[in-house]
């Protein structure tokens, strides 16, 4: 159990270069069926997040939640995406239409692009980078140019104050974000993901990295534009923001692209402070689900509970809170290092 | 040096937060509120002009559609006005369940407040817990008069129906939760720091202002200004309660959500004392069947509403329907300071003065 | 096969890179052409990745792509007040073609000309193992003091647009 | 003033306006009768000398000939009230706006004209305020048609 | 794959020529009737009614409608909950339009039917009928949750295509 997909890529590379292709195209091949699956893993774990969202917002406010179509209404998100892939493209005329029409497309591919370098398992990542916090982080970043795209793309004031507002907020949050991971990069004294979760095989990180643990996760949820940090979007005050001239097919890619983001926030959360796919008894890719549910879920409570934070209240939160708090974890890492390391304790 | 363009935000009329058919026309540098101008009228449904040909018992229906969201209320400002005018006398039950249903009417209006603010500043679970217990309210109105929440129940010369026997009961198990209701509002909501952050400071209304612009109930009260109508002016049998008016100290949003939260207090004070005194007897006087006030005949009457001032003013002709009635409608009033108080502020911030002014557009528009 | 995979990808990018350059330079409406120029910086990233510099594509996207285009967008958007579709295009005067004609001579002799003087070695050994340790080593031991120093320069930097932007709203 | 007194106020109001004030009363209200062109004066003397600091109702009647304009003023916290009428003639509908005394009169002062088609003088924005700006007449009008 | 400007006429239209539906359109359909996102608007007391139906006890979420979206470009519903005036009018029937098709309008209470109390009145459209097709009525001053919920029930058999 614990080397299916690694033994099935491994007879796939294998069949291709029986088939006379050189190493260098097999795994070229194998990239893109890699690929393929990341894609319907991010598709079909959309739509059960979407109805998990839904759920668990009906438990928090006392409701059932979807129930009529199929057990527990797990079909509703099914009847929910055919309905908006059959709905009508309405490309407002006053808009520019290829910034508007790209937006989305860009967005879902940056957000895909992010499960690069996610550890899913003992050996199932698609590329172990020597920079892989590196590469989610700036990847990460280029999600700014799609909100921005969007907003400008719809001509509408609205999706524009939602994309200043998003921009400002991406920018200011990025930074705390990488400065938090810093602090287990110093510990675990690599970039790449893979040695990260190897070295939390005695102790999970977020006990020894507590600050940056709590500074990671607020900067990741002002990141996602998830409630209460869901300014973009803000429903109750800008409609619904950036994304207001969108219809249909291309809102549900935008809709996609936040739960992807979503998704693979919180499975690096899990890689950074929670000891990754490390886990007693079960396979090591159903321990990283387990984790980023879990993670996801703790996402969905706070939405749920929190209104929504003003937009200064926001910034002045960020630059003068959470970056001096996770520059001086990081200053702390520092010292402590070498204080464990004079001790003889490392 | 550097400049900045000023530009117009059209908040409504269709808009998740505006109550309603509300339209605000916001000058906005950045996100920076400028000025504010409220349009008002998508809920015009001519009800003044509709009165003029509706005899005095019809026109109680539409008095209860002014207010909504509490429509005991204006139904009770309106029959009493009538009574007055033609000097009806109400028998002692009667008064005794106006007050309590007037007095539920309050809660559950206070409740739909607290429940549209929360979601209103982005926090959606606060509505439904809100809404949760504002169904038992509903369910003794339903219980009552047969109808949730657009109860004509008021009468003139009294009410229309005594109330079951499941009322008495399901009426103090409500007052018994409430206090617990309460801490879970001051959990969910009152106790958010991010919340305090959105309303603290936001929207302050000076007591000079408020007077000025002539806001009243809950917004002018949490100005500091002790001024309740049911006090000042008592109508009905308010005298013979005890009750507290809850008073702010800043005017701000955050006054204004406090002072309504322990409204909903002193109201269930009232029921309480209601309750206990609530005597046996007639619920409705004989009034004729057509009432013909004579010609000259004026009245202005106002009681508290949950939203403020709730004025009725008839003139008759002598006729059996009024000549002119004209509602001095408290959210109308109160939604002129939101400029004021929206101006130097953010855009978020108008979207919580909305909330925190509860206007209800039904009858601010009539 | 004759070309390899890193040469195709090299072709690929080297195209898309150009291609979009020219969009920088050619489109009209000066808002595509920022977007144009975020897509130019990912083919340059691009091209770094198949030379085995990691980290320096994965900078290039983080700050060239991720926020100095920002900071590009945000520019042409805050002091645009005029029809997006006319920005971009310069009016085609005499001064404006012979300072194009200028630039584009100097840009291209000073291009050929360094590729002219450069010795290229026939085989570099590519950086063995850790290269992100020798690239620390280097950035943060022998050259710390013009890093800081530049970090110093940025921070006035920014302190200086903070007070400009600062006396706007004093006015 | 330590204690108020109506009767005293209406006896000042009186010698000080004369024939202008015409003072009448029934059983909830005292109504103060002026001409339009002297009710800014009354109403300033009203809220600065008798302290009536809420005005509470505006409201215009229509009276076929005439129409009626009625404003119930009362004081806060204290609790007086006091209702003052003015009448203009239909042809001739405008009366000067107590918008500086009063500021709550602005929208109550729009409604009346939007609704009653009265104009106030020196209002800085008399524009319909519960009708859409391209609404033809005045539909509190007692000759008020409805279209269609 | 998407559907341009798939109007209820032309279904109708082509169900009376005979067209058969095909199996793809009943899958969409089928999608379409489960997910009706109402536009959050609203201007009198039916509104109060519609948030009720989203509470703890009448969860419209268990049917799948409770996604209220405020921009009108997402939404499949409209729901006309309260009078339309003359001043509104035109702000819904621009909010109609800017829906994306296939689109549905559910006219909740008796003033979006008929106009009810206020038909009399100078500023009230006679029901939403006069501005757009309705295509389910509930009637109720204002109508209880329930009530929405059966026109919502009604609207899902229509749109399968069973009534």
């Amino acid at each position: 159990m614990e080397h299916w997909f690694t033994d099935i890529a491994q007879a796939l590379v294998n069949w291709l270069m029986g088939l006379g292709l050189s190493a260098g195209w097999a795994d070229f091949v194998l990239l893109i069926v890699q690929w393929l699956c990341i894609v319907m893993i991010v598709t079909i774990n959309v739509i059960i997040l979407i109805w998990l969202e839904r759920k668990v917002s009906g438990f928090i406010q006392l409701r059932l939640g979807p129930n009529r179509l199929g057990p527990y209404g797990a079909f509703q998100t099914i009847a929910d995406a055919i309905k908006l892939l059959t709905k009508e493209d309405i490309i407002p005329s006053r808009t520019d239409k290829w910034i508007f029409m790209t937006a989305p497309l860009f967005f879902i591919v940056v957000s895909v692009m992010l499960y690069a370098v996610i550890p899913m398992g003992d050996g199932m990542q698609v590329v172990d980078f020597n920079v892989g916090l590196l590469y989610f982080i700036s990847i990460g970043s280029l999600s700014t140019i799609c909100l921005l795209m969007a907003g400008w793309g719809s001509n509408n004031k609205w999706s524009m104050l939602g994309a200043m507002r998003a921009v400002a907020q991406m920018i200011s949050y990025e930074i705390p974000l990488a400065i938090s991971l810093l602090g287990v990069v110093m510990i675990a004294g690599s970039l790449r993901l893979s040695d990260i979760v190897v070295a939390q095989g005695n102790i999970w990180f977020v006990l020894l990295q507590p600050i940056a643990f709590i500074t990671y996760f607020i900067a990741a949820t002002a990141e996602l534009n998830r409630g209460p940090f869901d300014m973009p979007e803000a429903e109750q005050e800008l409609t619904a923001g950036a994304y207001t001239e969108y219809t249909g097919m291309r809102w549900a890619l935008f809709f996609l692209a936040e739960y992807t983001n979503l998704v693979a926030v919180s499975a690096l959360c899990a890689t950074m402070f929670f000891g990754g796919w490390q886990g007693p008894g079960l396979p090591s890719w159903l321990w990283i689900i387990i984790k980023t549910y879990l993670i996801m879920l703790v996402f969905m409570w706070m939405k749920w509970t929190f209104p929504r934070i003003r937009m200064d209240h926001l910034m002045s939160f960020s630059w003068k809170i959470l970056l001096p708090v996770s520059l001086a974890n990081l200053v702390l890492t520092g010292f402590g290092l070498e204080f464990f390391k004079w001790m003889g304790w490392w | 040096m550097l400049q900045t363009d000023q530009y117009i935000i059209n908040i409504g009329p269709q808009h998740p937060s505006t109550h309603g058919g509300l339209h605000v026309e916001a000058l906005m540098d950045g996100e920076n509120v400028v000025d504010a101008i409220v349009h008002l009228g998508y809920v015009h449904r001519s009800i003044e002009k509709i009165a003029e040909s509706r005899t005095y018992p019809q026109f109680v229906p539409y008095a209860s559609r002014l207010d909504y969201l509490a429509s005991h209320l204006p139904t009770l400002g309106y029959c009493q006005a009538v009574e007055k005018m033609m000097g009806i006398e109400v028998p002692e039950r009667a008064e005794y369940l106006r007050v309590i249903m007037a007095e539920f009417s309050r809660i559950s209006s206070h409740l739909i407040f607290i429940g549209s603010m929360a979601i209103d500043l982005g926090a959606t679970t606060g509505l439904i817990y809100c809404l949760r217990d504002r169904e038992r309210i509903m369910d003794m109105f339903e219980m009552t008069s047969g109808q949730r929440m657009i109860a004509s129940y008021m009468r003139i010369g009294g009410i229309a129906e005594d109330v079951p026997e499941t009322f008495y009961a399901a009426a103090r198990s409500f007052l018994d939760d409430l206090p617990q209701m309460i801490d879970e509002y001051n959990g969910l909501i009152t106790g958010n720091e991010i919340l305090q952050c959105r309303i603290k400071g936001v929207g302050t209304l000076s007591a000079e202002d408020a007077i000025a612009y002539g806001v009243t109930g809950p917004n002018l009260r949490a100005c500091g200004i002790d001024y309740d109508i049911r006090k000042a002016e008592p109508y009905g049998i308010y005298d013979r309660f005890e009750f507290d008016v809850p008073l702010g100290t800043k005017g701000d949003s955050w006054n204004r959500y406090i002072v309504r939260l322990e409204e909903i207090k002193e109201s269930a004070r009232i029921i309480e004392q209601a309750l206990d005194a609530l005597p046996q007897g007639d619920i409705r006087t004989k009034v004729p069947r057509v009432l013909k006030p004579e010609s000259g005949w004026e009245i202005y009457h106002r009681i508290e509403s949950s939203k403020g001032e709730l004025g009725y003013y008839i003139v008759a002709d002598g006729g059996n329907k009024p000549y002119r009635l004209h509602v001095r409608a408290p959210s109308f009033i109160n939604l002129m300071v939101l400029p004021i108080i929206s101006r130097g502020g953010k855009l978020q911030d108008i979207i919580a003065n909305i909330a925190t002014l509860d206007p209800v557009l039904g009858e601010s528009d009539r | 096969m004759d070309i390899s995979l890193a040469d195709l990808a090299f072709i690929i990018l080297a195209g898309f890179t150009l291609l979009t350059a020219l969009g920088v330079v050619l489109f009209k409406n000066i808002v595509h052409s920022a977007i144009m120029l975020v897509f130019s910086f990912l083919g340059v990233a691009g091209i770094y990745f198949t030379m085995h510099a990691g980290f320096l594509g994965l900078v290039q996207i983080l700050v060239y792509a991720g926020a100095i285009s920002v900071l590009i967008i945000f520019a042409i958007m805050l002091v645009m007040n005029q029809d997006p579709e006319k920005t971009n295009l310069p009016s085609p005067n005499i001064p404006n073609i012979m300072a194009g004609t200028y630039l584009t001579i100097l840009l291209v002799g000073a291009l050929v000309g360094s590729i002219w003087f450069t010795s290229f070695p026939e085989k570099v050994a590519p950086v063995s193992g850790d290269e992100l340790g020798l690239l620390t080593g280097l950035m943060l031991g022998d050259y710390v003091i013009p890093l800081e120093l530049a970090a110093l320069l940025l921070l006035v930097a920014v302190v200086g647009a903070i007070i400009l932007a600062r006396g706007a709203e004093h006015k | 003033m330590d204690v108020f007194n109506l009767e005293a106020m209406l006896q000042e109001l009186q010698q000080e306006m004369g024939e202008k004030l015409e003072i009448d009363e029934d059983a909830f209200f005292t109504y103060l009768k002026i001409d339009a062109q002297d009710l800014p004066a009354l109403m300033e003397t009203l809220r600065q000398r008798y302290g009536f600091n809420h005005l509470a109702n505006l409201c215009a009647v229509d009276y076929e000939e005439e129409f009626e304009l009625v404003y119930h003023l009362y004081s806060i916290p204290d609790n007086y009230k006091v209702a003052v009428k003015v009448r203009v003639s239909r042809n001739k509908a405008e009366l000067p706006s107590i918008m500086d005394i009063y500021p709550t009169a602005d929208w109550q002062e729009r409604e009346a004209y939007d609704l009653m088609g009265i104009s106030f003088q020196g209002h800085p924005n008399l524009v319909r305020i519960l009708l859409p700006d391209d609404f033809a007449g005045h539909p509190l009008r007692k000759d008020f048609k409805k279209e269609g | 794959m998407v559907l341009k400007q798939q109007a209820d006429d032309d279904l109708e239209m082509m169900e009376k020529n005979g067209i058969i539906v095909t199996t793809l359109e009943k899958i969409w359909n089928w999608g379409r009737a489960h997910s009706f996102w109402p536009l959050s608007y609203g201007c009198n007391c039916c509104p109060i009614e519609m948030m009720a139906a989203g509470a703890s006890r009448f969860d419209i979420a268990r049917y799948g409608y409770e996604v209220f979206r405020a921009s009108p470009r997402q939404a499949d519903l409209l729901v006309v909950a309260g009078p339309i005036t003359v001043k509104m009018a035109p702000a819904v029937q621009r909010i109609y339009e800017q829906m994306p098709s296939p689109k549905w309008v559910l006219a909740m209470g008796n003033c979006a039917t008929s106009g009810g109390p206020f038909r009399d009145g100078y500023s009230v459209l006679p029901g939403a009928d006069s501005l757009f097709k309705v295509d389910v009525f509930v009637p109720g001053c204002p109508p209880r949750p329930e009530a929405l919920f059966h026109g919502l029930l009604e609207l899902k058999q229509k749109v399968m295509g069973k009534k």
